[in-house]
């Protein structure tokens, strides 16, 4: 698979640049938005919302607990309090509508890091470093919850970089950017996409949530399809694109089903021929359309 | 595990100082053995038997050790440590005379 | 001789060993523990309270840099207090001032300016002569009417003495008062009312000697430890002691109490007067002592509550003054029959067994009992009642004047007793217990003084709570505050205190080492140098002087009090003070300045500014005789020594200046080279003559008076719009308003802020929650603080209480300014308040 | 994703297959022991760091705690702190360090109420059985009241005043006339909430709060101290037990059994 350097010029010329980063726009207002939710609090006195991504409490009454810090305590050994067994299924409800990752897309803020990372890769030109496998992030998954049950330690906390750094902007940094620094420069120079896209155990956990997703990303308009693969060179979790997009002899797609989809929508963004849109997983294998070709053809050549 | 002797630790050094009761009639045999045990000095003796030395660390003996080396000799009743002051080698060889 | 610190190290060692066995040093040894580490030392007392610790005052390169509580020091023996340990640090808070601070911009003066700027010391004096003398009329009879000083019984000795004699030999204004008279003045007038001289007949040695002792109104555990710990090691050892203790909460005293009783505030008066009566029931009184010693009177009753005349409670009022009326025994056992045991314990609410078991315990012969109070009894709208109520307790039984039977009123200042009282900073008082009122007084200090009859004013001048309302009402209008923060520390700052510093009349100097809440409110601030910056001199409730040395300069341009003082008057001539009759007679030319009338007289400037020494030869400052060039403070206590000789009343005499350098306190009176430990018993005092046992020679008569004061009620009580009673004091952390200990970063940590000590239903009741943050308020203002409702005050439900140590909790914007109409000492302990969520 | 390819290809995308699974797994692994070592390491907490009130013995904290930071916001007072990195405790966790601020122990608990978890135990209700620590006088050698001062300031900021912290009186010997207090702490009262060893006015304090488990000792089974056991019970543990009479000189003064 090759990657061009600039990916979506086509897109922006024909849509415009504000159409061209619509949902990247988007998330991170998003992202920002949570973050700044959560610091309001510390900040002014007034609290929305209370703790921080790990478990919090909204208006003092909507508890949301992190299911995956849960599942940690769990394994380490603990019964938890009706609020946070509450509040961590209210979460999983929620990811199985939206997408499990659609967390690593909207709301950890270590996406902004790795994507970050990521562009000045590709400006830079930096090529090859460590490479892992994509069950990696399982095995990890795997092995936090294995160490939890045999130290009794929530012990992936101690390290995750996600809370950590939430934790962070709330209560007080300390050292935590070096964290968060470290995680760039791993992406940046030692693993394309490593940590978000191969390693994150909490991404392998929304993922595997996110396997039943009913929102998902579907290349509708697959038939039109160019192969200028502008979407290969945004997509984090590449893997997921063929069976959607080139699926119409196999029979798979156009829906995007892969738990690793983030739901980032870059690819909508970034696609001249809008051959992506948001959809439900429902929309059907089958139901691509084709528009003329004359419709297509102006739209190239605008 | 024993404890290091004297050689291995260098960088403490510790002083002490001791107040030795005697049999009056040993005193005097007492004040020569004292004399003669490198790192003790006589600060002041009472006919009664009671004396005032100070113990410091040598090259090759703490002065706890002589301290206890102290206790059985001949004609001493008891060795009590008073004072202890415990500080660096280096910081012992100030000059601290202004 | 060159050492390095292993000698140094062995010949430590080998003293302290010696000293451990008990043998003598010899001189090598003692040469080298001198050699220590460059610090040096000389004695001291302690800059707090009343209980007078010696102190040594370790010194190296100009700086305080260790204290240590005196081994040797027969109060204390080498212990001190929180306070005591920081002592080093109270002289250097960040914030010292180092120069005059004058209001308005730019060094010039402008009363509704918020700013100061900084100006030199000639141009601080310029402005306050010119004030000053703008408010004096020489060719007034009254004299200066309109110029007034607040004093401190934190001065020393010489500096309450030259600020007496400024004001009232120089200035001609009895307009002096220290703010003793919000701690001692109670104490004072039932002194000279019942034995005719002031301060306590015992001495601290009672505190082994008595077998018992009674605590009125005095948290000895926190506001004198170090005596605290005494009576403790007294009942801990002695059998059968017991200890007794009265107060309207609970505090730490309760711990060691055999018999705690907390009170309805008010009722101590009818608990005392109930003693009385149970003492004459029983006959258990010494019949024999009250025929040879005592006087029965009575004092005149509703004598109002020291509130502005127009008060509605100061209409209703039927009585005036103190005037003491002969009674019979018979009248004086009537009088308090009516103080049951039922009828005491149904008011002050204390159970029964447990008033029964005090009075009998006063009222057995052979308990050895001594009775401890302070603000108590002293800020109390009836305190000069109540405390002679507690002398009539002790006079029926003959419990007085001898080892361990002793009513002994403690003091809160350092120098309560021996600045404010003894040199006689009152508004009222001369030296050595002598009265403005008295002509022959004035007459015997005009002599002294060595100024023409007549510059004495004969009317005492406003005292403490007159002079703030006579600021506001704009008749006193050149003020000069001194070692005191008397803004914070006065009653009803609101109403009276704040709008008389501000009233545009009026021009407010502040004396102090620290920017005040005072100092904030004044018009010029002179940056002061304290404690061990001066030569000082400080008696405590034991009557022991205490001296000690200058051991440090203080910082940037701050002078001592004394200096100020004796510098200030340098800006008057006689004729801008003194009326030309006046003059005329006292034979000085008109020109003469008020500092060579008053301290270059040739008296206070008998001895020369020799180098001051200690025994070892130590040489030590003293600015003030570099600055004037005659030993300013030994001839200032030289001359205040002749009105003890020379006055009129005997008793107060001390020892020559140098005697105090070299001992450790002395304890006034002293004759033929020996202190006074118990007055008025023959043996002890050598005032009284052999075979008369016991006199009482303050009185023409020799006898003390047993006065009877009814129970009266406080001037506000608890009702349904202010529910509770609000009772201010202190912490033992924080001394009087904290400027200097909150300065401490250790003690303000200990205790950082004020706040409200509350029962926990009485929280409850009002939704609070403890350290909740809450408004006390009054009909005078309020106050935001916490609800603190476990700790070391436990209130009963219906009064809180707020310690006043916080600037920025001014707990006395609350208080009521009702006084002792007799002492005028305000009643810091009784008003009404309630308690809201903030 | 689909493999494509021949026969000999897919061989070789096997085995590459089957490597990277080795390679992950040994790399997983190998980083799943340091973790381990690190939350080993992580329950063992400096002694100046103490637990909000209602938690357990560090090991049940650990594996209880989400490190959500609720307790914190729901502190009124700048008591609580979530671990940092470079804090020595495990990081994210909720701690105090008393000598910097103590726990002011509100009535209402408000730490333990916020926690979702159950880390800090919702069964605490009321704070004065809350066991934070046990404050111990670590050096009676610097401790003021020891050399006969009054202090007594960790005495009279103890919130359980009097109960968790006493003064037991001792004549001063030295003097002869002065008491020394000396403070006394009880473990069946002390919180452990830190407000003595803040206000503690040596430059280093003498009395801390400790973990309980460092602080406490603890008797063997085998013993009981007689007159404790005999105050639990109110009587004598073995009846039926007689004294005979002494003889004395006087019969009125003969003792009675």
């Amino acid at each position: 698979m090759s990657t061009k350097r600039y990916p979506g010029r086509d897109a922006i010329k024909t849509k415009g640049w504000f159409a061209a980063h619509r949902w990247l726009l988007l998330r991170r207002l998003s992202q920002f938005g949570f973050l700044a939710l959560f610091m309001i609090g510390p900040m002014s006195g007034y609290y929305l919302v209370k703790g921080s991504i790990a478990s919090s409490l909204t208006l003092d009454t909507l508890p949301l607990t992190d299911p995956y810090i849960l599942l940690q305590t769990l394994a380490a050994g603990n019964v938890p309090e009706m609020t946070a067994l509450i509040g961590a299924l209210i979460v999983v409800a929620v990811y199985l509508v939206v997408g499990g990752r659609v967390y690593c897309a909207w709301v950890c803020p270590i996406n902004i890091i790795t994507d970050a990372a990521h562009w000045l890769r590709v400006r830079l030109d930096i090529h090859g470093g460590l490479k892992f496998t994509k069950a990696a992030r399982y095995w990890v998954l795997g092995m936090t919850l294995v160490v939890a049950f045999l130290t009794g330690v929530v012990a992936w906390e101690l390290v995750n970089p996600v809370t950590m750094i939430y934790r962070g902007l709330i209560f007080g940094l300390g050292w935590a950017w070096g964290a968060a620094l470290a995680l760039f420069l791993f992406d940046l120079l030692i693993s394309e996409r490593g940590w978000c896209g191969h390693l994150c155990p909490v991404g392998a956990f929304y993922g595997t949530l996110g396997k039943a997703a009913v929102f998902r990303v579907s290349a509708i308009h697959r038939d039109d399809c160019d192969d200028c693969m502008d979407c290969y060179a945004v997509c984090p979790e590449q893997q997921v694109l063929p069976p959607a997009l080139k699926g119409a002899r196999s029979g798979t797609g156009p829906v995007i089903d892969a738990g690793a989809c983030t739901n980032c929508g870059r690819c909508i963004d970034v696609c001249a021929l809008d051959i992506f849109q948001f959809g439900s997983r429902f929309a059907g294998p089958t139901a691509t359309t084709s528009r003329s070709a004359t419709d297509h053809d102006l739209k190239k050549a605008a | 595990m024993t404890m290091p002797t004297k050689s291995e630790a260098q960088s403490e050094f510790n002083i002490c100082g001791v107040f030795v009761q005697t049999t009056p009639d040993r005193l005097s045999h007492v004040e020569r053995t004292l004399a003669d045990t490198p790192g003790i000095d006589i600060h002041q003796t009472e006919e009664d038997g009671r004396m005032v030395v100070t113990i410091e660390d040598t090259p090759d003996k703490y002065a706890s050790e002589t301290l206890t080396d102290l206790r059985s000799v001949d004609g001493v009743l008891s060795a009590s440590l008073v004072y202890h002051h415990c500080d660096t080698e280096s910081k012992m060889l100030e000059d601290i005379t202004s | 001789m060159k050492m390095n610190r292993r000698d140094f190290v062995k010949t430590n060692a080998a003293a302290a060993t010696a000293v451990a066995a008990g043998m003598t040093l010899p001189a090598t040894l003692k040469e080298a523990k001198a050699a220590d580490d460059g610090i040096r030392w000389d004695k001291g007392a302690c800059r707090f309270c009343g209980t007078g610790c010696g102190v040594l005052v370790g010194t190296k390169d100009g700086r305080v840099v260790a204290t240590q509580g005196d081994p040797d020091a027969p109060v204390n023996k080498g212990l001190n207090c929180i306070k005591g340990y920081f002592l080093s640090k109270i002289m250097y808070g960040k914030d010292r001032l180092t120069k005059p601070l004058l209001r308005g911009a730019g060094g010039k003066f402008d009363k509704s300016s918020n700013e100061f700027s900084e100006i030199s010391w000639d141009q601080a004096f310029d402005i306050m002569a010119e004030k000053f003398k703008a408010a004096i009329d020489p060719q007034d009879p009254k004299g200066a009417t309109k110029v007034g000083m607040f004093g401190s019984g934190q001065w020393t000795v010489w500096e309450g003495y030259a600020a007496s004699k400024l004001m009232k030999a120089g200035l001609r204004s009895n307009n002096i008062d220290p703010n003793a008279r919000h701690c001692m003045a109670s104490a004072v007038g039932a002194f000279m009312r019942g034995f005719g001289i002031d301060e306590p007949m015992g001495c601290y040695d009672d505190l082994e000697h008595a077998d018992a002792f009674v605590l009125w109104g005095a948290n000895m555990a926190e506001m004198h430890p170090i005596l605290w710990s005494r009576l403790t090691n007294t009942r801990l050892t002695k059998k059968g002691s017991e200890v007794h203790v009265l107060s309207t909460f609970e505090h730490r005293c309760f711990e060691l109490a055999d018999n705690g009783m907390i009170f309805t505030p008010q009722t101590d008066l009818a608990i005392l007067n109930y003693i009385a009566n149970y003492i004459i029931e029983t006959k258990a009184y010494d019949k024999d002592f009250l025929d040879k010693h005592v006087n029965i009177t009575k004092t005149v009753t509703d004598i109002g509550y020291g509130l502005r005349p127009n008060h509605p409670l100061e209409k209703k009022k039927t009585g005036k003054g103190g005037k003491l009326t002969k009674i019979a025994f018979a009248d004086y056992a009537k009088a308090v029959s009516k103080y049951t045991l039922d009828y005491a314990s149904e008011i002050s609410g204390v159970p029964k067994d447990k008033l029964l078991k005090l009075a009998k315990l006063y009222a057995d012969p052979k308990k050895k009992v001594t009775s401890y109070w302070t603000m108590g009894f002293n800020q109390h709208t009836r305190g000069v009642w109540v405390n002679g109520l507690m002398y009539n307790v002790h006079l029926l039984m003959g419990k007085i004047s001898e080892p361990g039977n002793s009513p002994f009123s403690l003091t809160g200042q350092p120098s309560a007793c021996g600045t404010a009282r003894e040199v006689g900073t009152f508004a009222h008082r001369l030296p050595a217990d002598l009265v403005v009122k008295n002509a022959k007084h004035r007459a015997a200090a005009e002599k002294i003084w060595k100024i023409p009859p007549g510059v004495i004013p004969p009317k005492p001048g406003y005292h403490a709570v007159l002079q703030n309302r006579m600021l506001k009402d704009g008749k006193l209008n050149a003020y000069w505050v001194m070692c005191n923060n008397n803004m914070q520390a006065a009653a009803n700052m609101n109403e009276e205190g704040l709008p008389g510093y501000r009233n545009p009349k009026n021009f407010i100097v502040v004396s102090d080492p620290y920017f005040t809440v005072t100092a904030q409110a004044s018009d010029l601030v002179l940056p002061t140098s304290m404690w061990m910056e001066k030569e000082g001199a400080y008696g405590n409730a034991e009557r022991r002087t205490q001296f000690w040395r200058q051991q440090v300069k203080g910082p940037g341009e701050s002078k001592s009090d004394l200096w100020q003082l004796v510098e200030f008057s340098k800006r008057f001539t006689l004729a801008e003070v003194w009326a030309k009759d006046v003059i005329a007679k006292s034979g000085y030319a008109a020109d003469k300045s008020l500092y060579e009338v008053l301290f270059k007289n040739g008296q206070v400037d008998k001895f020369p500014a020799d180098p001051v020494k200690d025994a070892a030869g130590n040489v030590y400052d003293n600015d003030e005789s570099a600055d004037f060039g005659f030993y300013l403070q030994k001839g200032i206590f030289e001359e205040y020594r002749r009105f003890q000789f020379e006055g009129p009343k005997k008793g107060h005499e001390m020892a020559e200046f140098d005697a105090y350098h070299n001992a450790r306190g002395l304890r006034w009176p002293v004759i033929d080279g020996k202190e006074t430990l118990w007055r008025f018993r023959e043996g002890y005092d050598p005032h009284v003559p052999k075979g008369a046992g016991v006199q009482f020679y303050g009185k023409p008569d020799g006898k003390a008076n047993i006065i009877f004061a009814p129970y009266e009620p406080a001037a506000e009580s608890p009702d349904k719009e202010y529910d509770l009673w609000l009772s201010t004091g202190r912490v033992l952390e924080h001394w009087h308003s904290g400027s200097m200990t909150r300065r401490v970063p250790e003690l303000y940590r200990a205790f950082p802020n004020a706040k409200i000590y509350m029962h926990p239903d009485d929280a409850k009741t009002r939704g609070l929650k403890r350290g909740q943050e809450v408004k006390v308020q009054t009909r005078r203002g309020e106050v935001l603080t916490r609800v603190e409702t476990r700790g070391r005050n436990k209130p009963l439900m219906g009064l809180i209480f707020m310690p006043w140590f916080d600037a920025s909790q001014l707990v006395n914007k609350l208080t009521l300014d009702a006084t002792d109409p007799l002492s005028k000492e305000t009643d810091f302990k009784k008003c009404a308040c309630r308690v809201v969520n903030a | 994703m689909k493999q494509h390819g021949t026969k000999n290809a897919g061989a070789r995308n096997r085995r590459k297959f089957l490597a990277d699974t080795a390679r992950t797994a040994c790399g997983v692994g190998l980083t799943g022991l340091a973790l381990a070592h690190l939350a080993t390491a992580a329950k063992s907490r400096p002694v100046a760091a103490l637990r909000p009130p209602g938690a357990g013995a560090e090991n049940a904290f650990l594996s209880a705690c989400i490190r959500c930071g609720l307790c914190v916001n729901d502190c009124p007072y700048p008591t609580l702190g979530l671990a940092r990195i470079e804090d020595d405790v495990a990081v994210g966790t909720p701690y105090f360090v008393a000598r910097d601020v103590p726990c002011e122990m509100c009535d209402d608990i408000p730490c333990v109420a916020a926690c979702p978890t159950g880390a800090l135990d919702k069964g605490l209700t009321n704070i004065d059985n809350a066991r934070m620590g046990l404050a111990v006088l670590t050096d009676e050698e610097t401790c003021l009241n020891f050399q006969g001062l009054r202090c007594d300031v960790c005495y009279r900021v103890c919130p359980v005043m009097g109960k968790a912290i006493t003064l037991e009186y001792q004549p001063n010997t030295r003097t002869g006339k002065h008491a020394s207090f000396i403070p006394t702490v009880h473990s069946e009262a002390c919180t452990g909430c830190g407000k003595c060893e803040h206000a503690c006015v040596l430059e280093d304090a003498a009395i801390k709060v400790l973990p309980s488990h460092i602080a406490k000792g603890k008797l063997g089974k085998h013993y009981r101290l007689g007159w404790k056991e005999k105050e639990k019970k109110g009587e004598a543990l073995v009846k039926g037990i007689t004294d005979l009479p002494d003889r004395m000189p006087d019969s009125a003064a003969e003792a009675k059994p």
